[in-house]
């Protein structure tokens, strides 16, 4: 019988030291940690280094306020609702973030091999692109990929040939261990043991890969309920170190029954954050007008809230309006 | 519900209705297809309304062959589980069904296509001090160097169409060979890994294939356009002498699907 | 709207041809497709060559009924109900059977890399063992690591050294892909979806590592059913290929939520197949003196079904008597 | 039940009770536990009923952090499921926990051991003609390898404890660097995968430890047992120097536990 170490929103962002290398859970626009994102946007962090399987509203929000000097990962987004990283692509035309690109699959590869302890694993995904173009290795050419970094393999992948069954070369993707996780999972029991809903992604290997490991939730709920049905859970209490809870914590990102994506919220911040200018302009009306989570909640206000709550039926809002019809 | 199988005639659709159709028509009934957000959810959708009952459709973030009662927006969306056979997570879609060898068709898009039908989705302009930055890669590169065949949904402007593309985001039928980066055909880098490429590049113009040597040419021009219009908004010398004749309109039928059961709420149908 | 290949259980032992690599679904003395295997020896299989993450009650029949050439796995036995496998070492120890033993961890990884369809797979567990002795090498030393067998590798193991974190040497383990994957499941949907309840153990990469997946099942159930929650199944439809409806196929082996492992009739096996002639006679008893699996079960009675049928509530008997109180 | 925490008299216990304490107080309160059928199970769950109830148990069939009602017969068994705090398989036990690093304390059992700790549970004689089989591996050689603690619990017999095992099943102090098989220092071999290694071996007569250059002593003998009886029952020279006195017997609280708690069925206890 364990229990958890609860803490604060501010206390678990004032964990995050400059320059740490974190990974988040979710997937592009779904349980990302954005309450969290926000308050290190407050307590002004620097130079952090994302590893990000793919990116979504919460890196583009920590890049366009200047927490970020290293991105890797194979895509940033927010789909249909914001096709391209609008302040990545800044920063990152700008010079101002080093970028590191990679396949799905190979950030996959990745963050699983992290996650299970060894320095890497192998793949033939994605081979014969510009990926792996030494040229293009952007930590490289940064000097970061000297072994001085502890979270910066020497190489960006190294090409093997089979010697078991003459399959002829692939690839060996190293493996990332980032010193943090942020985590967002809608339940957390009071013993640690963590549940998603709907899909895992990759949320278990980014909690088993990084050393420090902070899981925001929307509840915290007894264990025994959770283990009830044990094959529905994401991670073991001794898996997590710190949890926090808040309410919407993922929002404007969407978590699989408790609320869906809010997409105007996410077209509005795409559409409105191109420059330095528009992007200041909005953290200070969301992020830096308000000093709590519970203040930007009132500013959502109870019909948008509503709007976006998820049937209990489906898991997404059946009220929330899509498209032109 | 119009049950017709007849054409539509040239404005009675829209582009983006042909493009959707014509996406269909690639999916082959019992295919198993790995496709991104957007158009591509269209196409498979109304394959599976139509004549392909049997195809199933993976979304990279982990759900295979769901029943979306509501069209979804994101392949993370809550909408892409429902009634689906299984939902894992990024390793399942990626490790345990497309490295495994389970895919039959990818279904993706792009900024930039070169006549190999190499993809760019990273950035416009040298990578190291780029113009514009894209989205990168997501499954791009991993679904079109896996899936036996891979359809390209794309618009169709010069300077998408180009001799040579800034990055080498997803590998077409010739591909670098590192570490020198010297052009090789798929085959060369791919060994036994090989499981085939590109077949399809569907615009709002027309539909392209891919010749033997993994060359593209004009396949189908859309009603309403010339080979020369085509042409014309290609950046590379395209081969126009297998030119087989007109892309197929949507039916009414089709129409009636994509309006009233795929997409009903207007996301992508205006 | 896929439909499944049902096919009869004399039918489905007969796809196996003589020497087929196999490997099957299970744990030890839980969800093993023995029915399968009982056909198997009715049929006379001869040369096969077993993959095992680890063995159980199931290869004991096939190996002392003589089905079996090579055994590779890291264990067998029925746990506490017969420690070892007594006619495994009869027939190691006789040089009837070739045998390759591995670390547990080594197999897991060897059928992980034949799942995801990549050759090697690395790990650092079970290092500095005479599991990775050369002259141990038992397929070696049998002339099967040649590259002319397309199950065998050409390799048992190779010793590599990490060039992305200076984490030293570490081992490569060679895929495993088995011709044939013989899978017990409690559930299969109309469309082919397979569920397994409790634990999954290897049974995914089992079936995805495998060319041809047969599925033995206690009920096929409405695929709807089991999409409800879709995060409880273990295979698609297009994983498998043939499905062969038969309850209480897994006896004497558990099946979670339909029926316990048959305690007595485990230590009897054990305690009474230790010779050849113990075997055969064994065998005539409970393989060859009945001709279908509803003899079979006519053959166990009713006192014992019913005592072994799970309680709804636990996923296993609560009538067995276990031990000696 | 009896509360007392005094210690039971000789002839008040089983030899099998005492292996269960004495296996139970090598468990830290905290510790995540990797263990086998059999005895383990006794004394990790008297561990949790007394000192250690933070401890949890990973079997390795894949459930982690159960709280079986009845005791599991394998670690398969659906008993080790109840209330478990995450049920995976075997890819989850062994690599998302074991190679991930979670697991503190490994218990194993073994047919032979050395003087360094290695444990054959493979085959006696040539493993290429061996004149019997045992199980092989199973966990035991991962779990020893990448606990940073393994407690092996053993019969006492001098065939048990020998010199040269005839098959290094699991890896001790001292193990064999491949491809040659010379003898080195387990940290050579293991280098920045290394964790720990064996710590305690458990039997019917005594309590074994392993010193800094990781070869075993003698730590506690059982009541009812000399220093001498277990030399009688070791076969290679044993280190008596350190000896740190009796080992304590159970306490008529752990005796009740054991028999009321743990094992009312008489799985294991008599």
């Amino acid at each position: 019988m364990s229990t958890i170490n609860e803490i604060s929103l501010k206390e678990a962002a004032g964990l995050i030291q400059d320059g740490d290398c974190i990974a988040f859970s979710g997937f592009t626009i779904w349980r990302r940690p954005v309450a969290l994102c926000y308050e290190m946007v407050r307590q002004g962090k620097k130079n952090l280094h994302l590893f990000e399987v793919q990116g979504g509203f919460h890196s583009e929000v920590l890049i366009g306020a200047g927490c970020v000097k290293m991105w890797e990962g194979s895509w940033i987004g927010q789909e249909l609702l914001g096709k391209t990283g609008v302040n990545l692509s800044r920063k990152q035309c700008g010079g101002e973030v080093i970028v590191d690109d990679y396949s799905h699959g190979h950030a996959v590869a990745r963050i699983q091999a992290g996650a299970i302890g060894v320095p890497f694993f192998p793949t033939a995904l994605a081979m014969g692109t510009d990926i792996l173009n030494p040229e293009y290795d952007g930590f490289a050419r940064a000097g970061q990929r000297d072994g001085s970094n502890p979270y910066v393999a020497r190489k960006k992948y190294e090409i093997v040939k089979d010697s078991f069954y003459d399959m002829g070369e692939l690839l060996l993707m190293p493996a990332i261990n980032p010193k943090v996780a942020l985590v967002y999972a809608p339940m957390v029991g009071t013993e640690g043991t963590v549940r998603v809903l709907a899909q895992s992604y990759n949320d278990s290997d980014v909690i088993k890969a990084a050393e420090t490991v902070i899981v925001i939730c929307e509840e915290i709920v007894p264990d025994e309920y959770l283990r009830r049905e044990p094959t529905q859970n994401l991670a073991t209490g001794y898996e997590i170190d710190y949890v926090v809870k808040c309410p919407w914590a993922a929002h404007p990102t969407g978590s699989q029954y408790y609320y869906d994506t809010d997409a105007d919220f996410l077209r509005y911040f795409n559409a409105n954050t191109r420059t330095q200018e528009q992007f200041d302009k909005w953290a200070d009306e969301w992020i830096f007008s308000v000093d709590s989570h519970e203040e930007y909640l009132e500013k959502l206000g109870v019909k948008r809230i509503e709007m976006l709550r998820a049937s209990q039926a489906l898991g997404y809002s059946t009220r929330v309006k899509r498209g032109m019809r | 519900m119009n049950a017709s199988n007849e054409y539509a005639k040239v404005g009675e659709f829209k582009p983006i209705d042909l493009l959707a159709a014509a996406g269909a028509r690639e999916v082959n009934d019992g295919d198993v297809v790995f496709a991104g957000t957007g158009l591509p959810m269209l196409a498979i959708t109304l394959a599976q309304y139509t004549h392909a009952p049997n195809s199933r459709c993976i979304y990279e973030a982990g759900s295979i062959d769901g029943r979306p009662i509501d069209l979804p927006t994101s392949v993370g969306d809550a909408r892409c589980c429902y009634q689906c056979a299984k939902a894992g997570g990024l390793y399942e879609a990626f490790y345990g069904q497309l490295h495994s060898g389970y895919v039959d068709l990818g279904f993706l898009g792009g900024a930039e296509i070169d006549k190999y039908g190499n993809l760019n989705t990273t950035v416009i302009g040298d990578y190291n001090s780029p113009k514009v930055r894209f989205t990168g890669s997501g499954g791009n590169a991993d679904i079109n160097s896996y899936a036996t065949r891979t359809v390209f949904i794309m618009n169709q402007e010069k300077r998408r169409f180009r001799e040579k593309i800034d990055y080498v985001t997803s590998p077409g039928w010739r591909v670098k060979k590192w570490p020198t980066g010297e052009w090789v055909p798929r085959r060369e880098v791919y060994g036994k890994f090989f499981r085939g490429g590109p077949t399809a590049v569907i615009t709002d113009m027309a539909v392209f294939r891919f010749d033997e040597e993994g060359l593209m040419y004009l396949d189908t021009v859309h009603p309403g356009f010339t080979v020369e219009d085509v042409k014309a908004n290609v950046g590379f010398d395209l081969n126009v002498s297998r030119v087989s004749g007109e892309t197929k309109p949507p039916t009414y039928h089709e129409l009636d699907l994509l309006y009233k059961k795929v997409d009903p709420e207007g996301i992508f149908l205006p």
